[in-house]
């Protein structure tokens, strides 16, 4: 090996270079872009082939703190996923973006995205992860908001920015008190246990990227940016960061914060399957569907099946990356054909003869989401129930409702991609098609890949093996395989099939649901209804914030109105000091007396019968005599 | 007798005062003024101050007075008003003066006085006049030259001033 | 090249006099000769970076300053008080050195941005050059009676730069600032003549900060921290101490005497917010480390609580004040507001990093505020208003400005890789290191960070995103991009954000065995 | 004898003195208030000369006789000024003097 | 002792009070003079040579101690303020005058002799003679520009003045009786045992107060210095203050009180009022002259706690600093105003008619910014010797009251800058457009001599070993 520090720069560098240049040199954008990738791809792989010994690397950052990288199996096998789908994602929109105007900064955008994710997955030192998981936030939020003029969008990536931003500073938090307890922050250096508080903040911060409750409102918003970005971004990469993070620290990890995990991972999956139900929009379906499958992810980690997460990390990015890119070609063919308002369901429908390459790599995506077998979505999700099984029967008593909700959710799960696949590709075509269309290669190339890539065979040659034999297979020696019997696969797949079965005779074409479909209304049942909104947490947000922002006009008021005016004060207290002494200083030389005087002015009115007119030096004379007598009192 | 005589000055000082408080007419004060100044000139000859009642005599009851009298003639007397004056609030002019008084008797009341067993007979020296000039020219030079300056400066001043005043 | 820190601080001076003598008559000659010398002075001050030995590791304060010059000013024989003796008495540290470069920095681009000034020309660099001097004399100053020369100066200046060029409550605004600056100074004068009656250096009263800080006190000082002094029944190093942070309180601002803040920068002229924000907080701050960390050491674990408090209190009261305004410029002036709370709260630390933090924070607000004020300046120039509610998706018209903001605001909410993310985060790590502060200050301070967010994010929706709009049709003509020398005053300011975001020890190697010398000097007198 | 005669002599000087300052605040006239400030100074000389009788210096006579002296001075001054103001103004009440103030 | 020997030692001794004779032999020949010429600049001429001569006279190397016959007493630091006040004499010529009357210069010498008396009374006797006769001469000068205002203001004055007088005899005279003495030099801290003598001194106290303008005394100065001309004015707020305030001190020497003592402590506590009092009393005003004259009230007040230091502890060279200062800022003062006034601007308010007069509005911002006491001006000097000498003082001994005033000064001095800036913020700041038709700019000559006086207050702080060099400048050019 040669100096770590060049293979590090080709490896995360290499794409904001491109990014850059691309910008720079817009004539040759797509090609600078892709080249830069793909060099940097194969580099991953070539490092992942090559695999020997973890590399490391670490540089004094700030006085007496190091900051360190560390390359080793795991994060070059995430690397190479997140290179290998960056790539597509960039090919297919030299394409899909090619009519933008702004496209040489969707690149760049992208560049500075990919190189972000892979400093994160590089990153050993959790404050480094940190920094690279605030750029991927910001890269997220530059993304979203690519068609800023477009009304709504900045909004949306507003919300989505500040809902990481509150996780960030759990994440934050957390990760300077683990500072504070272990004076390193190298991930690979720490061992021992993370303080309660700490582990809790640093799991509140994973669930903001990763979308889990109570934080999973921003997905569905980020559905605005431009649908490869979801491909990459928000259904393969960024959001599985949180996952990442989760993973690594997991064996440090406060054991009540995993089951907190384990919970809240087990809820998000199942509200977000439950939600994707209902949605209209193929983008919500998708972000619906990915945040439940993150859900299982987060779910496997608490439960103490990482690996198992992993492996689901890594089957889920294709399967969702060719999902949401499929989505985009029917977006783009929708919006091509009918100028119609390209992402809704209800007016889809008979695709299938349409675009054919995608309905394809849609059906064996949707698959592997419903976790049939034969697909890699079995397979992943198999080892986390297994993981939660295992769990459940070492914990007992309601530890078993995980397991079950994850084996509900499955049936949920493939319920819902049932109908996805079904009223967005078979039945009639309820849209007025205008003009022709032809399947661009570019489109479906990119999609087939990541198609095929959920087909169970790149992962094991046995359909229902799990994560433990793909991860051997690999060499990786640690994972260890939680046993869980013979009954999780079965019920996983009996889910499966229930769940398809259903969802087959629910939205099959010529049922009442699939012909009433394109004038179904949102649903208005309160329940249907919160569902179909997501549990309405963008709403709380959106009141959260509106409150804070009342609270700081309140604040701005009593700046304004109380703190300025108090400090002032002094200010005016002087003033009416000095009024006072003005007005006595007026009767004293001047004019009118003051409050003896004119009561002796009173008096001497009554008395005498005559108008007294005020007196100045008599006052004054006045004024020194009573101080003479007062000094005489007080002293005598 | 030098009892009767000690009686009636005083009576002289406190009536004048009596007439000035009393009175309205600046007029009738300021020869009630002149009264008093009298009787307090008297008062010095009993404390065996000769040059001193002769200077209040002189300059005090003669300068001072005619001064006034001469400033109520040429201010109210030339319009032909009545030379009376308001008051202003007796009722609390009277409560600080009798507090003023109280205070001053109760001030006086507690003095020590380090001269106490000095006795009549030597107060009778004659050459008081000559002591007096004496101190003038030794022990008070620099005042005696410095009061004469001070006379020319108010000279000076009133006097021009009043020109001035009488010049538009 | 001893006299370096002599020639930076005081050729602006008598340059400023020099243009006293030249006729009001040649506007455009006063600003060339102003951005001359400002250029010379900030070439002199990179030279000074370059031979800073930033290795010296010193063993008391007396020995920690390098370029001193050291010369008798004022020797007076008072015969009750003794001599009284004022010296001219200069030189940098770890600290100041930093501070020397960052304003000439600042100063220099405050020329470029007063570059258009049309009334008055001659005063206005006249002031603007007094003010160049007192600011860096403020950061150079080791003899205290020459800090606080340089600090009650620059009121002057200011005060008319405010007052004259300024907006429409100008007046009112002015005589805010000058009362409420001269009121805290006024509470160090008090523990100036303190510290001087208590003082000695060679047998001689002193108004050395270098002697106050090795703690030469008199025996029967008052202020002798073994002597246990009391002043009207207080402890008086106490009330020293409290004087002194209500002073430099007010000055930097911390949340109840920062009133002033937002008035002075909504009213002053561009170039001069700049200066305000960028360097006369910077001050205040620069007050606390000198002067209050600096001579009274042994109390800073005492009152730290107090400190962070109100640190904490000015990152989310001047947070959350930020979020409530519409005016752009009083959104950034209550945002500085925020940001000098990590000041307060990093020097309550008392921990290295806490303390670079701080330091580093300065220095990074004081890029950063100014290309805060400079790109409100820019959309100010062309339209006279500034109000958010008046613009709407600038970003397609003015892409390379909104870029800048972008970056600008990016770094004002402290997103990692922009400078101002270091020092918050130094700033964090040493409140949560620290062995004197509850966890709860970071973690509130922390939540600082959201809010800085919000207020960002925000406002760049609502003016630079969304549907393109501005209120006036007669504002039109004039949306154009940025000019050359906008980007001149701009983009140093841009690469330098970035650039100290990544490699931040370039800064801190500079201040390491400062700080490392300084925190020695603080356990010292804590233990 | 000596103490009456004591007595007496302090009682006539607190008598004038409050009678100066009765006169002073409850007069309007101008010479009216002269005449009072007058009393007190006569209380004043007479004090210095009721200390001073006993005494084998006569320093006490002399600072009376100075203190008469300046009174006169002084009165002769005031008559300047109230002629002067009576020229321009044709008043001699002390309240109508206004014209100096804050505006 | 022989009559003949004594008379031989006074008129060996007659040199103490050369200046004085000096002077008064140069203000009656001035006045004998100006019945044949009256020439305003031979009349100047022998007035400011008079003045050179009294100077001249008054640094003759002395020793401390009494002189005829005990009447006068002098040291080297009094006759480095008489110095200092025929200084601040000469400096009056600068003002332009309308009318050159010799009465005026008259009275300004008569003013000094007075001035210089009282810095060395050593008598009771001259104590009050010295008093009476700058006081005279203050009635006369405010009335001396004989419109309605100044003979109003001088019959004010004088009326207060006389009472204040009286006062003060009676005090004079109770000293007198109880103690016995009548010279300051007799004086012992047992002889004020008695209440009869601590009232005595108090009366006699309230005498100088007066002079000083010290609350509650002060009520005749706003007036005074609002109605008298500006010449008048600039000498009569420095002159009988310092000699006032130094006298007082001499007094307070003479009879030993402690600061704990209960009159020192009345007149703390009317220092501090007069500071609040002169402070917040200035706010309120519009007049800039009546601000100014508060402003001095409140300089009073300062001054007074100079003075008043525990025994052994009197900063000379701080009050020397203040009062050297105290009278150039407050002559330049006079002397800007009075030009503004020329232009018919009297109320602050007006002031933005003069903005385009940029250059005397810089300095007369920065005579006012020295009057606040802020750097870099001398002003800021005087402050930081009088907080100095106040904590010094307070640290010696421990009084409270001290403190107290330590605290009033260091706020009153924040509080004076929001009337003091009211001159600059009208000049500058304000929003009103004047047209500049009908307004002359101010001539050379008296931007000249403002630029003077502000070069002057600026040398003093970066030099301030100059001011304390003033007396020993002043010392060698005598020899």
């Amino acid at each position: 090996m040669t100096d770590p520090l060049i293979w590090i720069c080709f490896l995360i560098f290499l794409p904001l270079v491109g990014g850059i240049l691309g910008y720079c040199f817009k004539r040759y954008l797509q090609i600078v872009n892709l080249t830069s990738v793909g060099f940097s791809l194969a580099v991953a792989v070539l490092l992942l082939i090559s695999y020997t010994s973890p590399i490391r690397y670490h540089w004094e950052w700030l006085p007496k703190f190091h900051l360190s990288i560390v390359i080793d199996q795991i994060s070059l096998l995430l690397v190479t996923l997140v290179l290998f789908i960056a790539l597509l994602v960039q090919f297919f929109s030299t394409e899909y973006m090619r009519s933008e105007k702004g496209i040489a900064r969707f690149y760049g955008k992208l560049g500075f995205f990919i190189f972000a994710m892979l400093g994160l997955l590089l990153a050993d030192n959790l404050l480094l992860l940190f920094v690279f998981w605030e750029l991927v936030g910001l890269a997220s939020y530059l993304l979203i908001g690519f068609w800023y003029y477009k009304d709504g969008i900045p909004k949306a990536a507003r919300i989505a920015f500040m809902v990481n931003r509150v996780a960030d500073a759990a994440l934050l938090s957390g990760i300077l008190l683990v500072y504070d307890q272990a004076q390193i922050l190298s991930i690979s250096d720490l061992n021992g246990t993370f303080t309660l508080l700490s582990s809790l903040l640093i799991a509140f911060g994973a669930f903001g990227k990763s979308a889990q409750l109570p934080y999973s409102g921003w997905l569905t918003k980020a559905m605005v940016g431009p649908t490869p970005v979801s491909a990459l971004i928000h259904a393969a990469t960024m959001v599985a960061a949180g996952v990442y993070l989760l993973f690594r620290v997991a064996p440090l990890m406060h054991e009540k914060a995993m089951l907190l995990v384990a919970v809240i991972g087990t809820l998000t999956a199942f509200y977000a399957a439950c939600c994707a139900l209902v949605q209209f929009d193929l983008k919500k379906v998708l972000a619906y569907s990915t945040i439940s499958q993150l859900g299982y992810m987060t779910l496997g980690i608490g439960v103490g099946a990482r690996e198992a997460s992993l492996f689901h990390l890594l089957t889920h990015a294709f399967f969702k990356a060719g999902l949401f890119l499929a989505a985009a070609s029917i977006i783009h063919f929708l919006h091509h054909v009918s100028k119609q308002d390209a992402q809704d369901m209800r007016y889809m429908g008979g695709l299938r003869q349409k675009i054919k390459w995608t309905y394809w790599s849609f059906l064996f995506c949707g698959l592997a989401l419903a976790g049939l077998p034969l697909f890699s979505g079995f397979m992943s999700k198999d080892g986390i129930l297994l993981g939660a099984w295992a769990f459940a029967t070492e914990h007992g008593g309601w530890a078993y409702l995980i397991p079950d909700l994850g084996l509900i959710t499955a049936l949920i799960t493939a319920f819902y991609a049932a109908r996805m696949l079904l009223l967005v590709f078979w039945g009639e075509s309820r849209t007025v098609m205008q003009h022709g269309f032809r399947e661009s290669a570019r489109f479906f190339v990119p999609t087939l890949m990541l198609a095929l890539l959920s087909i169970w065979l790149f992962y094991h040659w046995n359909p229902f093996a799990h994560h433990a034999h793909f991860f051997s297979m690999l060499g990786i020696k640690d994972a260890v395989f939680a046993g869980g019997g013979e009954l999780i696969p079965f019920l996983a797949t009996l889910m499966a099939g229930v769940g398809t079965v259903l969802g087959y005779a629910f939205f099959k074409p010529d049922s009442t649901y699939a012909k009433n479909f394109s004038i179904l209304p949102i649903p208005s049942s309160l329940g249907m209804n919160m569902l179909f909104r997501g549990l309405a947490l963008t709403d709380l947000y959106a009141y959260l914030g509106k409150y804070i922002y009342r609270f700081s006009m309140l604040l701005a008021f009593i700046d304004q109105k109380l703190i300025n005016p108090l400090l002032h004060l002094f200010a005016i207290g002087s003033v009416v000091f000095s009024k006072v002494l003005a007005l006595l200083d007026r009767f004293l030389v001047d004019g009118p007396v003051n409050f003896i005087a004119r009561a002796a002015a009173f008096l001497g009115r009554r008395l005498a019968g005559l108008s007294a007119r005020e007196g100045q030096v008599q006052f004054a004379s006045l004024l020194v005599i009573l101080i003479l007598i007062l000094i005489w009192t007080f002293f005598f | 007798m030098m009892l009767a005589v000690q009686g009636l000055v005083l009576l002289m000082v406190v009536i004048g005062c009596a007439i000035i408080l009393l009175t309205k007419n600046v007029v009738h004060a300021a020869y009630a003024l002149g009264l008093s100044l009298v009787g307090i000139a008297g008062l010095y000859v009993f404390l065996n101050m000769e040059l001193l009642a002769v200077v209040q005599i002189l300059l005090y009851a003669g300068g001072v007075v005619i001064l006034l009298a001469f400033g109520v003639m040429m201010t109210n007397r030339l319009q032909g008003e009545q030379v009376v004056t308001g008051s202003r609030s007796p009722f609390w002019s009277l409560v600080i003066a009798l507090a003023t008084f109280v205070g001053l008797v109760s001030l006086f009341s507690g003095l020590e006085f380090t001269n106490q067993q000095v006795n009549i007979e030597s107060q009778a020296k004659p050459s008081q006049l000559e002591a007096i000039g004496v101190a003038f020219l030794t022990d008070h030079l620099v005042a005696f030259e410095l009061i004469a300056f001070v006379l020319l400066v108010a000279l000076v001043g009133a006097a021009y001033m009043a020109k001035i005043a009488s010049d538009d | 090249m001893q006299n370096l820190l002599s020639w930076i601080f005081l050729f602006p001076l008598a340059v400023a006099f020099a243009l006293l003598l030249i006729p009001s008559a040649k506007k455009s000659l006063f600003r060339v000769v102003a951005l001359i010398t400002l250029g010379a002075q900030f070439i002199l001050s990179i030279v000074l970076l370059i031979g800073f030995d930033s290795s010296l590791a010193p063993s008391s304060w007396k020995s920690a300053f390098q370029y001193v010059v050291k010369v008798d000013w004022i020797n007076l024989s008072l015969a009750s008080v003794g001599n009284f003796k004022i010296q001219y008495y200069i030189g940098v540290d770890g600290i100041s050195v930093l501070l020397v470069a960052l304003s000439s920095l600042v100063l220099f681009i405050g020329v470029l941005s007063s570059w258009n000034m049309k009334e008055k020309v001659k005063g206005y660099f006249f002031l603007y050059l007094l003010l160049s001097s007192s600011v860096v004399g403020c950061f150079i100053a080791l003899d205290f009676f020459l800090f606080y020369l340089c600090f009650e100066f620059m009121l002057l200046p200011m005060f008319f730069l405010i007052g004259i060029w300024g907006g429409k409550r100008r007046s009112y605004a002015s005589i805010k600032f000058f009362l409420y600056t001269l009121f805290g100074s006024l509470f160090i004068l008090v523990v100036m003549i303190m510290l001087y009656m208590g003082v000695q250096e060679e047998g001689i009263n002193t108004f050395s900060l270098a002697a106050m800080m090795d703690g030469n006190y008199l025996t029967d000082a008052v202020l002798n921290p073994e002597s246990d002094g009391y002043f009207l029944g207080v402890p008086a190093r106490s009330l020293a101490f409290l004087f002194l942070l209500v002073g430099f309180a007010i000055k930097l601002p911390a949340v109840p005497v920062h009133t002033w803040l937002p008035d002075a920068h909504v009213e002053a002229p561009t170039p001069i917010s700049v200066v305000l924000a960028g360097l006369l907080l910077k001050v205040g701050g620069y007050g606390l480390f000198r002067i209050l960390y600096g001579i009274f050491p042994d109390l800073t674990a005492k009152y730290s609580g107090l400190l962070a408090f109100f640190g904490v209190l000015s990152i989310i009261y001047g947070g959350l004040n930020a979020l409530a305004q519409r005016d752009l410029k009083r959104m950034v002036a209550y945002s500085s507001v925020s940001h000098m709370g990590f000041v307060l709260l990093g020097l309550a630390s008392i921990t290295s990093a806490g303390i670079a933090g701080s330091l580093y924070h300065m220095i990074s607000h004081g890029l950063i505020s100014p290309a805060l004020f400079l790109v409100v300046g820019v959309i100010y120039d062309r339209t006279h208003n500034r109000t958010m509610d008046c613009f709407s998706g600038l970003a397609g018209k003015m892409p390379v400005y909104t870029f800048l903001v972008a970056l600008f605001f990016f770094a004002g909410m402290g997103l990692p890789t922009l400078s101002g993310f270091i020092g918050e985060l130094m700033v964090l790590m040493g409140a949560f290191t620290s062995k004197v502060l509850a966890k709860w200050y970071g973690i509130l301070a922390i939540l600082g960070m959201i809010i800085s967010a919000a207020y960002f994010i925000w406002t760049l929706q609502r003016v630079f995103f969304g549907k393109y709009f501005v209120r006036e049709s007669a504002w039109e003509p004039h949306m154009k991009d940025l000019s050359p020398r906008e980007l001149i005053m701009l983009i140093p300011l841009a690469v330098l954000v970035v650039l100290f975001g990544i490699f931040p020890t370039w800064i801190l190697d500079f201040s390491n065995e400062t700080i490392e010398f300084f925190m020695k000097h603080l356990s010292n007198s804590l233990s | 004898m000596i103490e009456q005669e004591q007595s007496v002599f302090l009682y006539l000087i607190a008598f004038l003195i409050s009678a100066g300052v009765y006169v002073i605040l409850n007069k309007r006239n101008l010479i009216f208030i002269l005449i009072g400030i007058e009393l007190i100074v006569n209380g004043a000389n007479l004090l210095i000369a009721f200390f001073a009788r006993s005494e084998s210096t006569s320093n006490g006579q002399i600072l009376a006789i100075f203190s008469v002296v300046l009174t006169v001075c002084e009165v002769a001054i005031a008559l300047a000024i109230l002629l002067s103001i009576y020229r321009r103004r044709q008043v001699s009440d002390l309240d109508q003097l206004k014209e100096i103030g804050n505006d | 002792m022989k009559l003949s020997d004594q008379l031989q030692g006074i008129i060996n001794e007659l040199g103490a009070a050369g200046t004085e004779t000096t002077l008064m032999l140069g203000a009656i020949i001035l006045l004998v003079f100006g019945l044949f010429q009256s020439k305003p600049i031979f009349i100047k001429l022998l007035f400011a040579a008079t003045i050179v001569f009294g100077i001249y006279m008054n640094l003759r190397p002395v020793e401390s101690g009494f002189y005829i016959s005990t009447a006068l007493y002098l040291d080297e630091q009094l006759v480095y303020f008489i110095s200092l006040l025929l200084l601040g004499g000469l400096l009056i010529l600068l003002f332009p005058r309308d009318q050159h009357s010799v009465e005026f210069y008259f009275l300004v010498l008569s003013l000094l002799v007075g001035c210089s008396f009282m810095l060395k009374a050593n008598s009771l006797l001259l104590v009050y003679l010295s008093i009476e006769l700058v006081s005279f001469v203050s009635y006369i000068l405010t009335g001396f520009n004989f419109r309605k205002q100044g003979f109003e203001a001088a019959i004010k004055y004088l009326l207060f003045g006389t009472l204040s007088s009286a006062v003060m005899l009676i005090g004079l005279a109770l000293i007198y009786g109880t103690t016995n003495t009548f010279f300051l030099s007799d004086w012992t801290f047992t002889l004020f045992s008695s209440i009869g003598s601590q009232v005595g001194l108090l009366f006699l106290c309230f005498g100088l107060l007066f002079k000083i303008a010290i609350f509650p005394f002060h009520v005749w100065t706003p007036a005074t210095y609002q109605a008298a001309p500006s010449d008048a004015v600039a000498l009569l707020s420095v002159a009988p203050k310092l000699a006032g305030l130094l006298l007082l001190r001499r007094v307070l020497l003479a009879c030993e009180l402690t600061l704990d003592h209960w009159v020192t402590e009345v007149l703390l506590v009317l220092g501090v009022v007069t500071i609040l009092v002169g402070t917040f009393g200035a706010i309120g005003q519009n007049n800039v002259r009546r601000m100014i004259s508060f402003g001095s009230i409140a300089h009073s007040g300062f001054l007074l706690g100079l003075i008043l230091a525990p025994s052994g502890h009197f900063d000379k060279e701080a009050f020397w600093w203040y009062s050297a200062i105290y009278v150039i800022m407050n002559i330049a003062a006079f002397f800007i105003v009075d030009q503004y006034e020329r232009k018919g601007i009297l109320l602050s308010s007006d002031y933005f008619q003069s903005q385009k007069s940029v250059w005397l509005g810089a300095v007369f911002t920065l005579v006012l910014v020295s009057l606040v006491g802020i750097p870099p001006l001398a002003g800021f000097t005087a402050k930081l010797f009088l907080f100095s000498s106040l904590w010094r003082s307070y640290q010696v001994d421990g009084q409270v009251l001290q403190a107290v005033f330590l605290f009033s000064a260091v706020f009153a001095t924040v509080a004076s800058l929001f009337f003091y800036l009211k001159v600059p913020k009208n000049i500058f700041l304000s929003p009103k457009a004047f047209s500049q038709n009908g307004f002359a700019d101010f001539s050379l000559r008296s931007k000249f001599i403002a630029t003077l006086f502000a070069i002057i207050l600026l040398l003093a702080f970066f030099v301030p070993s100059s001011v304390m060099n003033l007396q020993m400048l002043l010392h060698n050019t005598h020899e």
